[in-house]
């Protein structure tokens, strides 16, 4: 299956992209294939297909209001949750229909997510973290410790929560409870991580922590990662979507859509020209 | 970081999973089964009280009209004409939301918003105290004090009057409203105080322009389960209101609202009689969906 | 069965037990009775004071053994079966504020104030005051009872009237109320309100046994023959007897005697 | 102008709350002034006879019983149900008339409750006049204000926290019992606060239902009196309103001793209080 | 007054710093004289002493909970609303105490603010951008109507929202929202903005637009900011302040805070070396 379908955008030429797909030998994780998502009568997502590599961290980026998190969130079904959200076409993780499977909680399990704003529980940080593992039916004490600590220091978080883990987690600033929402979605040990601008609220060092742990973790794990950041697309993932207006326009291996678009638009957009 | 083997933990939550599956439909059948239950309880009552009060209007022959506007009640001579106490009823209805709501929903205004914390931990508590106090009380409490105070103050004979139906029932319905509308209010997010104040409105203009718009919908359940509480009231009702089957045409006049005309009469009543009084229900009752109905517009219209 | 409410007589040491259910006026004479009765009798009795239709209603429906009713039985009440006893009358005074100065009134006299046709005390003989009459809810035992032997009718009663349900809601809104006029059970005299001779007669027990006060009315068990128990036979024969009727005097009311 | 409007409305919400206040103090003064003088021992603990005036013993108790057993139907019942009106069933025609019907019910009056309560539990169930039909027929009475104070805690809780836990493969009853309700904890129980008023403070449903027999219970099928009960036959008919006011106390200070309860209850349920 | 004072820390050289400042000929709009602040116990805010200069971007950079929103939201006495927060040390607007005027409101319609995460009312975009303005007692329809799409003109979101100002403002997506947020403070035309991370959760081109507008807001109204993106403050800011654990380490001109930094602890962490 090609990985940039334009659909409704004849100026795509599929023929030149695939052997850019080539390249990248890594296996398919997700597939999806002719996505199409409608807010009641609004259509928010148009002919969306892709295909994301396992063990890679895959960027989407695109001016606001384009559809990454709407994307992003088919992936792991959350948009279920909307009211009249209507999606049609076809996703596959390992090869497995997420649409079609009943499991709705192993598919969360097994893809993880940050979100754009920090949504912890008014509970202590340590049972935030802790939340995801005690759902799974861990019980025991030492293993609840060690999988929160070491969600913690993986999120670049727990030496400034260390002495009040047991404190409300609502009683941090911006940038350290998006640091606990990534220790609490790690603390699940999914497959897949799904971060919907995770470092928007970040200082830089916690954003080359958190870019650090991203790089750490896509050894195991597959990232997708929405981001307003170039740079940050630039330096951490190893393709990039760039979404417009509800479609994928271009998809490819990061350097090339930065240094060598294909799309006048990307080209426009990656550069700052755009709008 | 070191992780679990991810297979193994595949397997493991593939065969909890099933288990949650059930759990979470099994759930979801229970909380149906609890909406059900209470609906089908609320339906048994609604069909009693329409089932004992069509039978007069359906099997013997009486008149709906006479009924609602009939102004002549003398069950022992057959006559069952309920529009002095329809009419009562709205009265004393209007009457105790325009007393009631208002003092009520400041009163949780200044409780969530301007009370220091100590206070409003005082006060709340001591408001809620009130709800549990039976009716009788008020209504004796409405006897002893109120209507003696409005005969000697306002040179009437009688003190029992509408008037003092209408403070009794504001009085009856606070406690509902203050507890209701103080926690909907204190449940609206911080960020839109900080997001008004920043702008530079006051903390008057913040309360009334952004919190209590956005707790508009527990205001409503506040406003519609006080009213609730004042129309469904009897027993103190019974005590002040002098229960007169006169269409009062002052706030002095004593009357008898439908709810009052039901409880009063019910020890004695027999047969037609008694059916008599649940077609008071079935009217009282249709009163109070127009009320909620009309409740609703207001508030739906407020919205936008 | 006439006990099948009574799951707890059962685990009452296999106590007999007596329901009776009726009317507020008769339930505190009846409790007292009870409650004498019990300290000799290996007996329960259950008393419900819940109003003297509901009482009858149950006495009909077998939830009660005994009903108790301070209204005589309607027609329709009366084919279901249900007999009755008259255990005792209970006497109804005519009563005013303790300021008021009127103190006798003729029947003629109490007719025309509660149809309307006299409206100030003036008229009586008392101050220039309105007067604000207090009658008991319609269907009540006291009300039938009163107007029947005053001579006038629910329909003629003055239609600004207060209706207070029950005697202590009378007696307390007579008591603060210096226009009113209302009339309440002999039990419940006492002095937050002044009585009023009818004719120039006492209100007294006596007067009324020697016919010479007529506002009274008869405090009735009822109950079906085949619900009735042994038991519940003993204590009406209990109430009946002179002790029984003793402690009916006791309590305000007036003894079959 | 602004500001004049302002201290207005500053001025209404104090004397709105002072007004609250002062109803309070005179009330809670009337019925302490008015009955603090029957009140005794023996009064409290001395076993109830007709011809003295006190004994309010077995009352208490039959009190109690009906409070406890009422909530604990109600209360599972009606936050279940709020919670499938609210978080599962479709939002649409039905579950807003359910919305309504359930409004429109607390206007009935309780007579009428208890009305049906004696034909349908007592006469048709069987179940005598007794606690338990009692109990059962101020769950009806209490439903509509713990389902409708449910919602609307359960409205305040925000998306995020549903999202979230969702997101970590939490299944909805898990999110809904460690997130959603300890969150809406506040509000559930203001509304259980106001039903123990409610069940507290009923009368005609109850003597229809649990009788007026003024001993103590032997059982939940036995016929009994609460204390709002005997407060009301004493007023009714007796006109004894000092010992109504006595009554009184006593029951405010039950109301006090269950309010603390419950708080403390849910505080403890709610780990989660932040 | 010196405008970078490091009690705490004696490695700074106040006599080197003075001369900088010479060079800005702006006079100072805000004055904040030796400012500690305590969360209860918690000391967030150490002997902060700064002066803003009128019309010009001042930056508030550092790490995630070093204390810059704290701080800046003392100069709109935000923190008023928190419990047990204490507060010693001066903060003068114009030369007027403002912890000892007791006119907060007067402050706040001089103060404008945009919050870190965006915080819309629930009410429609129009009404949210009006609510200030019409809280100020503008009641004229045609005046609303041109403030309201001057506003939102301004903030880069009209063209995106002119078509659905009635309905709820909340139906946006988060990048909408912030710019919302925006045109509401400026609506109120403030003479001093501050903004807590306004474009964390903008696209660069709203981000563009929105940096695009702060320079030209600075003709006529003091602003400042708190940002992560040292590529931001670089832009927009004149002058920088480089805030470490609750204490000002360095504040200088931009140029000189990001080109030669006097200290060796901001020079890491403008250049990404920290931690
Ligand atoms: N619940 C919803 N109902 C209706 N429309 C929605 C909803 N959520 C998002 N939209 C609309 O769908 C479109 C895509 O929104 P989405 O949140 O996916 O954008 P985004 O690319 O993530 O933007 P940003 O970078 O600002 O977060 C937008 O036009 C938005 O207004
Ligand atoms: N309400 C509060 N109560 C107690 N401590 C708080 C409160 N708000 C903030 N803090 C603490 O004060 C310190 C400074 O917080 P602040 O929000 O000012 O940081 P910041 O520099 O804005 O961080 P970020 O870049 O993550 O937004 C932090 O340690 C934070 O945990
Ligand atoms: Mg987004
Ligand atoms: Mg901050």
């Amino acid at each position: 299956m090609s990985t940039a379908l334009l659909e409704r955008n004849k100026e795509s030429k599929e023929e030149e992209l695939s052997p850019m797909n080539q390249q990248i030998e890594k296996a398919t994780k997700i597939s999806v294939n002719d996505l199409n998502l409608f807010y009641g009568d609004k259509q928010a997502l148009y002919n969306i297909s892709i295909d994301i590599q396992e063990k890679q961290v895959t960027a989407l980026i695109g001016p606001s209001g384009c559809g990454k998190s709407t994307f992003l969130r088919t992936l792991n079904r959350m948009n279920d949750l909307i009211d009249g959200v209507k999606i049609s076409g076809d996703i596959t993780i390992d090869h497995e229909n997420i649409y079609q499977s009943h499991d709705v909680i192993q598919l969360r399990t097994k893809v993880g997510m940050v979100f754009q704003k920090p949504n912890l529980f008014p509970m202590s940080i340590y049972d935030n973290v802790a939340y995801g593992p005690r759902m799974q039916g861990i019980k025991s004490k030492r293993e609840l410790n060690r999988i929160v600590e070491e969600s913690l220091r993986g999120a670049a978080i727990w030496d400034e929560v260390k002495g009040r883990l047991k404190t409300s987690a609502l009683g941090l600033s911006g940038g350290q409870q998006q640091r606990v929402c990534i220790a609490r979605a790690i603390a699940m040990k999914p497959e897949v991580i799904l971060m919907d601008e995770p470092t928007s609220a970040l200082d830089p060092i916690s954003t080359l922590k958190v870019e650090e742990l991203i790089a750490q973790l896509k050894k195991d794990y597959t990232i997708v990662i929405v981001t307003h950041n170039m740079q940050q697309a630039a330096r951490v993932s190893d393709k990039t979507a760039f979404f417009l207006n509800g479609e994928i326009i271009e998809y490819d291996v990061t350097k090339k859509i930065f240094s060598n678009p294909k799309d006048q638009r990307t080209e426009d957009y990656v550069t700052g020209r755009f709008g | 970081m070191a992780s679990l083997p991810i297979e193994n933990q595949t397997t493991n939550n593939r065969k909890s999973n099933k288990k949650k599956y059930f759990l979470e439909n099994v759930s979801s059948k229970v909380f149906l089964f609890c909406a059900l239950l209470s609906v089908f309880s609320l339906l048994l009552i609604i069909g009693f009280v329409f089932y004992k009060g069509s039978h007069p209007f359906i099997a013997e022959g009486y008149s709906f009209i006479d009924f609602i506007f009939g102004t002549d009640w003398v069950p022992s001579e057959d006559q069952f004409g309920i529009f002095p106490m329809i009419v009562a009823s709205v009265y004393a209805t209007i009457g105790a939301l325009i007393i009631g709501v208002p003092v009520g929903l400041f009163t949780a205004i200044f409780l969530s918003e301007l009370a220091p914390k100590s206070m409003a931990k005082i006060i709340s508590p001591a408001v809620q105290l009130l709800a549990g106090i039976p009716s009788v009380l008020y209504g004796v409490f409405g006897l002893a004090i109120i209507v003696p105070f409005l005969q000697n103050n306002l040179g009437l004979a009688k003190g029992q009057s509408l008037l003092a139906v209408i403070l009794v029932l504001a009085i009856m319905m606070l406690p509902t409203i203050v507890t209701v509308a103080e926690t909907a209010i204190r449940a609206v997010p911080k960020t839109y105080r900080e997001g008004s104040l920043a702008l530079g409105a006051s903390e008057i203009g913040t309360i009334f322009k952004v919190v209590v718009p956005a707790a508009k919908s527990g205001i409503m359940a506040a406003i519609v389960l006080g009213l609730g509480r004042a129309i469904g009231e009897t027993m103190a009702v019974i005590l002040v209101a002098g229960n007169s089957l006169i269409i009062p045409t002052s706030l002095t006049d004593s009357m008898r609202p439908l709810t009052t005309n039901i409880a009063l009469e019910m020890g004695y009543a027999f047969g037609t009689h008694q059916e008599m009084l649940f077609a008071t229900g079935i009217v009282l009752f249709s009163f109070i969906l127009l009320l909620n109905f009309v409740l609703a517009k207001i508030s739906s219209r407020g919205g936008n | 069965g006439g006990n099948n409410e009574n799951e707890a007589g059962s685990l009452n040491e296999g106590k007999d037990t007596i329901s009776i259910s009726g009317s507020t006026s008769v339930g505190p004479l009846a409790e007292k009775l009870a409650f004498n009765y019990e300290e000799n009798q290996d007996v329960n009795i259950e008393i419900n004071q819940i109003g003297s239709s509901a009482g009858i209603t149950n006495a009909i429906s077998g939830v009660s053994e005994i009903g108790m009713s301070s209204r005589d039985l309607k027609p329709e009440e009366k084919e279901s079966g249900l007999d009755e006893t008259v255990i005792a009358y209970d006497g109804i005074v005519v009563v005013v504020h303790p300021s008021n100065k009127v103190d006798n009134l003729t029947t003629e006299q109490v007719k025309q104030i509660f149809t309307g046709k006299i409206t100030n005390w003036k008229q009586l003989g008392g101050d220039d005051k309105e007067i604000v009459v207090v009658s008991r809810e319609d269907g009540s035992g006291s009300r039938d009872a009163f107007q029947e032997i005053v001579g006038y009718t629910s329909g003629e009663l003055v239609k600004s009237s207060i209706i207070a349900s029950g005697n202590g809601n009378i007696k307390t809104t007579v008591a603060t109320n210096e226009h009113a006029i209302g009339f309440i059970s002999f039990e419940y005299i006492d002095e937050s309100i002044s009585t009023v001779k009818i004719n120039g007669v006492e209100a007294t027990a006596e007067n009324v046994l020697r016919q010479k006060y007529s506002l009274s009315r008869p405090f009735l068990f009822v109950y079906k023959k085949d619900h009735l128990t042994d038991a519940g036979q003993q204590f009406i024969d209990y109430i009946l007897s002179p002790e029984g009727q003793a402690i009916v005097s006791e309590t305000g009311a007036i003894s079959l005697h | 102008m602004r500001r004049f409007k302002d201290n207005l409305l500053r001025g209404l919400l104090w004397f709105s709350a002072l007004l609250t206040v002062a109803i309070l103090v005179v009330i809670v003064g009337y019925i302490f002034f008015k009955g603090f003088r029957l009140i005794s021992l023996d009064f409290i603990f001395g076993d109830y006879s007709p011809t003295g005036g006190g004994g309010i013993w077995p009352m208490i108790i039959t009190t109690i019983y009906t409070i406890v057993i009422s909530l604990l139907i109600a209360t599972p019942i009606g936050i279940l149900a709020a919670v499938y009106l609210q978080e599962y069933a479709k939002q649409g025609r039905l579950v807003k008339m359910i919305r309504f019907a359930t409004e429109s019910l607390t206007g009935i009056p309780s007579i009428i409750y208890g009305l049906f309560g004696a034909v349908f539990f007592v006469a048709t169930l069987k179940l005598g006049m007794s606690i338990i039909a009692a109990s059962l027929t101020l769950t009806i009475i209490v439903l509509p204000v713990i389902i409708r104070t449910t919602e609307e805690a359960l409205k305040t809780v925000p998306h995020q926290y549903r999202e979230g836990s969702l997101a970590l493969g939490a299944t909805k009853l898990q999110t809904l019992y460690k997130v959603i309700l300890p969150s809406a904890m506040p509000g559930i129980l203001s509304g259980i606060i106001l039903s123990i008023g409610r069940i507290v403070g009923e009368s005609a449903a109850i003597f229809l239902t649990a009788g007026t027999v003024a001993a103590m219970p032997e059982s939940i099928f036995s016929s009994a009196r609460t204390l709002t009960v005997h407060s009301y036959l004493v007023t009714q008919e007796a006109g004894d309103i000092e010992l109504a006011a006595a009554i009184g106390i006593v029951l405010i200070v039950i109301i006090l001793v269950l309010n603390l309860l419950a708080t403390f209850i849910s505080k403890k349920l709610n780990k989660a209080d932040y």
